[in-house]
Protein backbone atom coordinates (compact mmCIF):
# COMPACT_ATOMS: atom_id res chain seq x y z
CA UNK A 1 0.00 0.00 0.00
CA UNK A 2 2.93 2.25 0.52
CA UNK A 3 4.50 1.64 -2.99
CA UNK A 4 1.00 2.19 -3.90
CA UNK A 5 1.08 5.65 -2.54
CA UNK A 6 4.81 6.81 -3.41
CA UNK A 7 3.97 5.77 -6.70
CA UNK A 8 0.82 7.86 -6.96
CA UNK A 9 2.67 11.25 -5.56
CA UNK A 10 5.37 10.40 -8.60
CA UNK A 11 2.31 10.44 -10.72
CA UNK A 12 1.27 13.83 -10.01
CA UNK A 13 4.31 15.61 -9.51
CA UNK A 14 5.05 13.94 -13.18
CA UNK A 15 2.02 15.69 -14.25
CA UNK A 16 2.70 18.71 -12.97
CA UNK A 17 6.24 18.98 -14.44
CA UNK A 18 4.69 18.32 -17.93
CA UNK A 19 2.13 20.54 -17.54
CA UNK A 20 5.01 22.87 -16.76
CA UNK A 21 7.42 21.74 -19.92
CA UNK A 22 4.27 22.38 -21.94
CA UNK A 23 3.70 25.79 -20.18
CA UNK A 24 7.41 26.74 -21.07
CA UNK A 25 7.15 25.84 -24.43
CA UNK A 26 4.70 28.24 -24.93
CA UNK A 27 6.42 30.89 -23.44
CA UNK A 28 9.34 30.46 -25.69
CA UNK A 29 7.30 30.71 -28.65
CA UNK A 30 5.60 33.76 -27.34
CA UNK A 31 9.62 34.87 -26.41
CA UNK A 32 10.73 34.64 -30.00
CA UNK A 33 7.41 36.87 -31.05
CA UNK A 34 8.47 39.57 -28.68
CA UNK A 35 12.02 39.58 -29.81
CA UNK A 36 10.61 39.76 -33.60
CA UNK A 37 8.32 42.42 -33.32
CA UNK A 38 10.72 44.55 -31.29
CA UNK A 39 13.19 43.83 -34.00
CA UNK A 40 10.57 45.26 -36.48
CA UNK A 41 9.51 48.06 -34.30
CA UNK A 42 13.19 49.31 -33.73
CA UNK A 43 13.73 48.73 -37.67
CA UNK A 44 10.77 51.24 -38.58
CA UNK A 45 12.27 53.68 -35.77
CA UNK A 46 15.79 53.42 -37.83
CA UNK A 47 14.24 54.05 -41.12
CA UNK A 48 12.19 56.71 -39.71
CA UNK A 49 15.27 58.10 -38.69
CA UNK A 50 17.11 57.81 -41.57
CA UNK A 51 14.54 59.59 -43.68
CA UNK A 52 14.08 62.44 -41.11
CA UNK A 53 17.79 62.83 -41.21
CA UNK A 54 18.19 62.51 -45.52
CA UNK A 55 15.63 64.67 -46.28
CA UNK A 56 17.16 67.09 -43.46
CA UNK A 57 20.36 66.83 -45.95
CA UNK A 58 18.35 67.49 -49.31
CA UNK B 1 21.92 13.90 39.81
CA UNK B 2 25.29 15.90 40.10
CA UNK B 3 25.27 16.26 36.68
CA UNK B 4 22.17 18.15 36.54
CA UNK B 5 23.16 21.08 39.34
CA UNK B 6 26.29 21.84 37.03
CA UNK B 7 24.21 22.41 33.93
CA UNK B 8 21.84 24.16 36.25
CA UNK B 9 24.13 25.98 37.64
CA UNK B 10 25.95 26.82 34.72
CA UNK B 11 22.75 27.88 33.07
CA UNK B 12 22.71 30.23 35.68
CA UNK B 13 25.92 32.09 35.04
CA UNK B 14 25.35 31.76 31.52
CA UNK B 15 22.18 33.54 31.86
CA UNK B 16 24.03 36.20 34.25
CA UNK B 17 26.79 36.84 31.58
CA UNK B 18 24.67 37.11 28.78
CA UNK B 19 25.67 33.73 27.31
CA UNK B 20 21.38 32.70 27.27
CA UNK B 21 22.38 32.16 24.16
CA UNK B 22 23.98 28.90 24.64
CA UNK B 23 21.46 26.86 25.83
CA UNK B 24 18.50 28.46 23.29
CA UNK B 25 20.83 27.40 20.40
CA UNK B 26 21.37 23.70 22.10
CA UNK B 27 17.66 23.19 22.33
CA UNK B 28 17.26 24.47 18.94
CA UNK B 29 19.52 22.58 17.33
CA UNK B 30 17.33 19.57 19.01
CA UNK B 31 14.31 20.98 17.18
CA UNK B 32 16.45 21.09 13.85
CA UNK B 33 17.41 17.46 14.03
CA UNK B 34 13.28 16.09 13.77
CA UNK B 35 13.20 14.99 10.61
CA UNK B 36 10.33 15.91 9.45
CA UNK B 37 10.64 19.26 10.69
CA UNK B 38 7.97 19.86 13.22
CA UNK B 39 6.79 23.17 12.15
CA UNK B 40 5.21 23.92 14.88
CA UNK B 41 7.20 23.34 17.52
CA UNK B 42 9.51 26.09 15.63
CA UNK B 43 7.01 28.62 15.89
CA UNK B 44 6.77 28.12 19.97
CA UNK B 45 10.55 28.19 19.70
CA UNK B 46 10.67 31.72 17.62
CA UNK B 47 8.20 33.30 20.11
CA UNK B 48 9.80 32.49 22.91
CA UNK B 49 13.64 33.12 21.89
CA UNK B 50 15.73 35.08 19.92
CA UNK B 51 16.60 32.63 16.62
CA UNK B 52 20.98 32.13 16.48
CA UNK B 53 21.45 34.30 13.52
CA UNK B 54 22.99 30.96 12.07
CA UNK B 55 20.20 29.16 11.95
CA UNK B 56 17.30 32.03 11.53
CA UNK B 57 17.18 31.75 7.23
CA UNK B 58 16.53 27.97 7.69
CA UNK B 59 13.59 28.80 10.19
CA UNK B 60 12.07 31.71 8.04
CA UNK B 61 11.92 29.64 4.83
CA UNK B 62 10.64 26.12 7.25
CA UNK B 63 7.80 28.49 8.34
CA UNK B 64 7.07 29.94 5.75
CA UNK B 65 6.70 26.85 3.81
CA UNK B 66 9.57 27.79 1.03
CA UNK B 67 11.37 24.31 2.32
CA UNK B 68 8.94 21.79 3.52
CA UNK B 69 9.40 20.04 6.19
CA UNK B 70 11.54 16.69 5.14
CA UNK B 71 14.69 17.34 4.81
CA UNK B 72 15.04 14.73 1.88
CA UNK B 73 13.20 17.16 -0.41
CA UNK B 74 15.15 20.57 0.64
CA UNK B 75 17.58 20.51 -2.46
CA UNK B 76 14.37 19.15 -5.32
CA UNK B 77 12.58 21.97 -3.53
CA UNK B 78 15.08 24.60 -3.48
CA UNK B 79 15.72 23.91 -7.32
CA UNK B 80 12.66 24.23 -7.88
CA UNK B 81 12.22 27.43 -6.35
CA UNK B 82 15.53 28.97 -7.99
CA UNK B 83 14.18 28.24 -11.51
CA UNK B 84 10.77 29.70 -10.70
CA UNK B 85 13.06 32.54 -9.56
CA UNK B 86 15.14 32.37 -13.17
CA UNK B 87 12.14 31.79 -15.74
CA UNK B 88 10.11 35.08 -13.73
CA UNK B 89 13.86 37.25 -13.90
CA UNK B 90 14.04 36.11 -17.34
CA UNK B 91 10.46 36.70 -18.66
CA UNK B 92 10.72 40.49 -17.10
CA UNK B 93 13.79 40.99 -19.01
CA UNK B 94 12.16 39.67 -22.29
CA UNK B 95 9.05 42.30 -21.91
CA UNK B 96 11.87 45.24 -20.39
CA UNK B 97 10.58 45.66 -17.84
CA UNK B 98 13.93 44.72 -15.95
CA UNK B 99 17.41 45.38 -17.42
CA UNK B 100 20.60 44.91 -16.16
CA UNK B 101 20.84 47.85 -14.34
CA UNK B 102 17.67 47.78 -12.37
CA UNK B 103 17.91 47.99 -8.95
CA UNK B 104 17.42 44.49 -7.45
CA UNK B 105 14.80 45.50 -4.86
CA UNK B 106 13.03 47.14 -8.29
CA UNK B 107 13.33 43.96 -9.79
CA UNK B 108 11.80 41.88 -6.79
CA UNK B 109 8.40 43.95 -7.18
CA UNK B 110 8.46 43.50 -10.87
CA UNK B 111 8.82 39.96 -10.22
CA UNK B 112 6.55 39.68 -7.21
CA UNK B 113 4.05 41.96 -9.42
CA UNK B 114 3.67 39.45 -12.24
CA UNK B 115 3.02 37.01 -10.47
CA UNK B 116 0.28 37.62 -8.35
CA UNK B 117 -0.64 39.30 -12.17
CA UNK B 118 -0.34 42.91 -11.24
CA UNK B 119 2.38 43.47 -13.18
CA UNK B 120 1.02 47.09 -14.32
CA UNK B 121 0.71 48.06 -18.63
CA UNK B 122 4.37 49.51 -18.63
CA UNK B 123 7.13 50.00 -16.13
CA UNK B 124 6.86 53.63 -16.07
CA UNK B 125 3.22 53.83 -14.54
CA UNK B 126 3.62 55.37 -10.91
CA UNK B 127 4.03 53.23 -8.21
CA UNK B 128 1.02 52.43 -5.71
CA UNK B 129 0.73 52.37 -2.13
CA UNK B 130 1.17 48.83 -2.08
CA UNK B 131 4.13 48.72 -3.80
CA UNK B 132 6.02 51.37 -1.96
CA UNK B 133 4.92 48.80 0.77
CA UNK B 134 6.54 45.87 -0.36
CA UNK B 135 9.82 47.93 -1.55
CA UNK B 136 10.25 48.86 2.00
CA UNK B 137 9.85 45.45 3.14
CA UNK B 138 11.97 44.57 0.33
CA UNK B 139 14.89 47.14 1.41
CA UNK B 140 15.14 45.68 4.58
CA UNK B 141 14.81 41.95 3.42
CA UNK B 142 17.96 42.78 1.19
CA UNK B 143 20.28 43.85 3.98
CA UNK B 144 19.28 40.49 6.58
CA UNK B 145 19.71 38.14 3.62
CA UNK B 146 22.61 37.80 0.70
CA UNK B 147 21.06 35.34 -1.75
CA UNK B 148 18.93 36.92 -4.18
CA UNK B 149 16.77 33.64 -4.85
CA UNK B 150 16.38 32.75 -0.68
CA UNK B 151 15.75 36.48 -0.29
CA UNK B 152 13.02 37.20 -3.17
CA UNK B 153 11.19 33.98 -1.88
CA UNK B 154 11.54 35.55 1.97
CA UNK B 155 10.05 38.40 1.01
CA UNK B 156 7.39 37.20 -1.50
CA UNK B 157 6.12 34.47 1.61
CA UNK B 158 6.35 37.34 4.19
CA UNK B 159 4.65 39.64 2.15
CA UNK B 160 1.84 36.97 1.42
CA UNK B 161 1.46 36.41 4.87
CA UNK B 162 0.60 40.04 5.84
CA UNK B 163 -2.13 39.90 3.07
CA UNK B 164 -3.55 36.94 4.18
CA UNK B 165 -2.79 35.64 7.94
CA UNK B 166 -2.56 39.07 9.22
CA UNK B 167 -5.42 40.71 7.21
CA UNK B 168 -8.17 40.91 9.55
CA UNK B 169 -5.30 41.81 12.45
CA UNK B 170 -2.85 44.36 11.22
CA UNK B 171 -6.21 47.08 10.61
CA UNK B 172 -6.53 46.28 15.02
CA UNK B 173 -3.36 46.85 16.09
CA UNK B 174 -3.55 51.05 16.20
CA UNK B 175 -6.42 50.73 18.75
CA UNK B 176 -4.19 47.99 20.81
CA UNK B 177 -1.32 50.54 20.49
CA UNK B 178 -3.46 53.12 22.56
CA UNK B 179 -4.42 50.58 24.47
CA UNK B 180 -1.21 49.28 25.87
CA UNK B 181 0.20 53.12 25.97
CA UNK B 182 -2.77 54.04 28.01
CA UNK B 183 -1.73 51.12 30.78
CA UNK B 184 2.00 51.42 30.08
CA UNK B 185 2.08 55.37 30.61
CA UNK B 186 -1.38 57.23 30.28
CA UNK B 187 0.66 60.94 30.68
CA UNK B 188 1.97 60.15 27.86
CA UNK B 189 -0.87 59.47 26.02
CA UNK B 190 -2.68 61.99 27.06
CA UNK B 191 -0.09 64.53 26.26
CA UNK B 192 -0.36 63.09 22.38
CA UNK B 193 -4.16 63.35 22.28
CA UNK B 194 -3.40 66.39 23.25
CA UNK B 195 -1.73 67.19 20.46
CA UNK B 196 -4.57 65.56 18.25
CA UNK B 197 -1.34 63.43 17.40
CA UNK B 198 -3.00 59.65 18.51
CA UNK B 199 -4.25 59.38 14.73
CA UNK B 200 -1.91 60.78 12.75
CA UNK B 201 1.13 58.74 13.98
CA UNK B 202 3.30 56.73 11.39
CA UNK B 203 0.89 53.58 11.48
CA UNK B 204 1.66 52.58 8.09
CA UNK B 205 5.64 52.65 9.03
CA UNK B 206 5.07 50.27 12.16
CA UNK B 207 1.66 47.74 11.43
CA UNK B 208 2.24 47.87 7.70
CA UNK B 209 6.07 47.51 7.05
CA UNK B 210 6.49 46.20 10.09
CA UNK B 211 9.23 48.78 11.24
CA UNK B 212 11.13 48.16 7.68
CA UNK B 213 13.08 51.37 7.14
CA UNK B 214 12.12 52.36 11.08
CA UNK B 215 14.51 50.38 12.59
CA UNK B 216 18.07 48.67 11.77
CA UNK B 217 18.24 45.48 10.12
CA UNK B 218 20.05 43.77 12.94
CA UNK B 219 17.08 44.56 15.68
CA UNK B 220 14.17 44.28 12.83
CA UNK B 221 15.12 40.90 11.88
CA UNK B 222 14.39 40.23 15.81
CA UNK B 223 11.06 41.61 15.81
CA UNK B 224 10.38 39.46 12.17
CA UNK B 225 11.26 36.12 14.11
CA UNK B 226 7.86 37.08 16.05
CA UNK B 227 5.63 38.56 12.78
CA UNK B 228 7.04 35.26 11.07
CA UNK B 229 6.21 32.89 13.17
CA UNK B 230 2.69 33.87 13.83
CA UNK B 231 2.09 37.23 15.96
CA UNK B 232 1.73 40.80 14.51
CA UNK B 233 1.20 41.79 18.10
CA UNK B 234 4.06 42.06 18.93
CA UNK B 235 4.30 45.27 16.55
CA UNK B 236 2.17 46.99 18.93
CA UNK B 237 4.59 46.53 21.67
CA UNK B 238 7.38 47.90 19.84
CA UNK B 239 5.68 51.02 19.36
CA UNK B 240 4.73 51.42 22.56
CA UNK B 241 8.46 50.76 23.77
CA UNK B 242 9.62 53.72 21.08
CA UNK B 243 7.22 56.01 22.75
CA UNK B 244 7.95 55.17 26.28
CA UNK B 245 12.18 55.26 25.17
CA UNK B 246 11.61 58.63 23.38
CA UNK B 247 9.01 59.33 26.24
CA UNK B 248 11.25 62.62 27.17
CA UNK B 249 11.61 63.83 24.00
CA UNK B 250 7.99 63.58 22.97
CA UNK B 251 6.92 65.11 26.15
CA UNK B 252 8.47 68.28 24.80
CA UNK B 253 7.31 68.20 21.49
CA UNK B 254 4.16 70.26 21.13
CA UNK B 255 2.45 69.26 18.29
CA UNK B 256 1.34 66.69 16.00
CA UNK B 257 3.08 66.99 12.74
CA UNK B 258 6.71 67.12 15.13
CA UNK B 259 6.13 64.30 17.14
CA UNK B 260 5.11 62.25 13.67
CA UNK B 261 8.35 63.55 12.08
CA UNK B 262 10.33 62.45 14.55
CA UNK B 263 8.83 59.13 15.32
CA UNK B 264 9.22 58.38 11.58
CA UNK B 265 13.42 59.09 11.87
CA UNK B 266 14.11 57.64 15.53
CA UNK B 267 17.57 57.66 16.51
CA UNK B 268 18.92 53.67 15.53
CA UNK B 269 21.41 53.31 18.53
CA UNK B 270 18.87 52.28 21.19
CA UNK B 271 17.08 50.10 18.63
CA UNK B 272 18.61 47.14 19.95
CA UNK B 273 17.24 47.34 23.92
CA UNK B 274 13.67 48.90 22.62
CA UNK B 275 13.36 45.60 20.88
CA UNK B 276 14.35 43.41 24.02
CA UNK B 277 12.21 45.57 26.00
CA UNK B 278 9.13 45.10 23.48
CA UNK B 279 9.53 41.71 23.45
CA UNK B 280 9.28 41.83 27.35
CA UNK B 281 7.02 44.01 27.33
CA UNK B 282 4.70 41.08 25.20
CA UNK B 283 5.56 38.61 26.66
CA UNK B 284 4.55 40.69 30.10
CA UNK B 285 0.98 41.44 28.65
CA UNK B 286 -0.15 38.11 26.66
CA UNK B 287 1.70 35.43 28.05
CA UNK B 288 4.70 33.52 27.16
CA UNK B 289 3.94 31.16 24.73
CA UNK B 290 3.94 27.22 26.12
CA UNK B 291 6.59 25.81 25.45
CA UNK B 292 6.04 22.10 23.84
CA UNK B 293 9.72 21.00 23.73
CA UNK C 1 4.70 6.22 8.39
CA UNK C 2 1.95 6.77 5.35
CA UNK C 3 0.88 10.08 6.70
CA UNK C 4 4.65 11.27 6.57
CA UNK C 5 4.89 9.95 2.20
CA UNK C 6 1.85 11.76 1.91
CA UNK C 7 3.25 14.44 3.35
CA UNK C 8 6.56 14.79 2.34
CA UNK C 9 4.88 14.09 -1.74
CA UNK C 10 2.85 17.56 -0.90
CA UNK C 11 5.46 19.42 -0.27
CA UNK C 12 7.02 18.55 -3.35
CA UNK C 13 3.62 18.63 -5.39
CA UNK C 14 3.41 22.17 -4.12
CA UNK C 15 6.59 23.61 -5.03
CA UNK C 16 6.41 22.67 -8.59
CA UNK C 17 2.95 23.99 -9.03
CA UNK C 18 4.34 27.49 -8.28
CA UNK C 19 6.67 26.74 -10.67
CA UNK C 20 3.65 25.78 -13.04
CA UNK C 21 1.35 28.63 -12.11
CA UNK C 22 4.51 31.22 -12.44
CA UNK C 23 4.92 30.19 -15.72
CA UNK C 24 1.51 30.27 -16.58
CA UNK C 25 1.39 34.07 -15.37
CA UNK C 26 4.59 34.37 -17.49
CA UNK C 27 2.45 33.03 -20.69
CA UNK C 28 -0.13 35.72 -19.58
CA UNK C 29 2.19 39.09 -19.19
CA UNK C 30 3.93 37.96 -22.92
CA UNK C 31 0.34 37.71 -24.25
CA UNK C 32 -0.56 41.19 -23.22
CA UNK C 33 3.10 42.24 -24.96
CA UNK C 34 2.59 41.08 -27.88
CA UNK C 35 -0.99 42.83 -27.97
CA UNK C 36 0.62 45.94 -27.30
CA UNK C 37 3.56 45.10 -29.80
CA UNK C 38 0.94 44.53 -32.90
CA UNK C 39 -0.78 47.69 -31.90
CA UNK C 40 2.56 50.25 -32.37
CA UNK C 41 3.58 48.66 -34.99
CA UNK C 42 -0.20 49.21 -36.70
CA UNK C 43 -0.15 52.79 -35.11
CA UNK C 44 3.33 53.50 -36.76
CA UNK C 45 2.02 52.04 -40.19
CA UNK C 46 -1.07 53.85 -40.06
CA UNK C 47 1.28 57.16 -39.45
CA UNK C 48 3.46 57.11 -42.38
CA UNK C 49 0.81 56.00 -44.34
CA UNK C 50 -0.72 59.22 -43.67
CA UNK C 51 2.86 61.40 -43.56
CA UNK C 52 2.43 60.04 -47.26
CA UNK C 53 -0.22 60.75 -48.34
CA UNK C 54 0.05 64.75 -46.84
CA UNK C 55 2.98 64.70 -48.53
CA UNK C 56 1.23 63.84 -51.93
CA UNK C 57 -1.51 66.30 -51.41
CA UNK C 58 1.02 68.64 -50.89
Amino acid sequence: YLEDVKLQARGQLQAVESRYEAQKRITQAFELEILDLYGRLEKDGLLKKLEEKTEAAE
Amino acid sequence: MAEDSQRNFRSVYYEKVGFRGVEEKKSLEILLKDDPLDIEKLCTFSQRFPLPSMYRGLVWKVILGILPPHYESHAQVMMYRKEQYTDVLHALKVIRFVSDSTPQVDIYLRMYQLESGKLPRSPSFPLEPEDELFLAIARAMEEMVEDNVDCYWLISCFMNQLNTKFRDSLPQLPKAFEQYLNLEDSRLLNHMKTCSAVTRLPYDLWFEKCFAGCLPESSLQRVWDKVISGSCKILVFVAVEILLTFKIKIMALDNAEKITKFLENIPQDSSDAIVSKAIDLWHKHCGTPVHSM
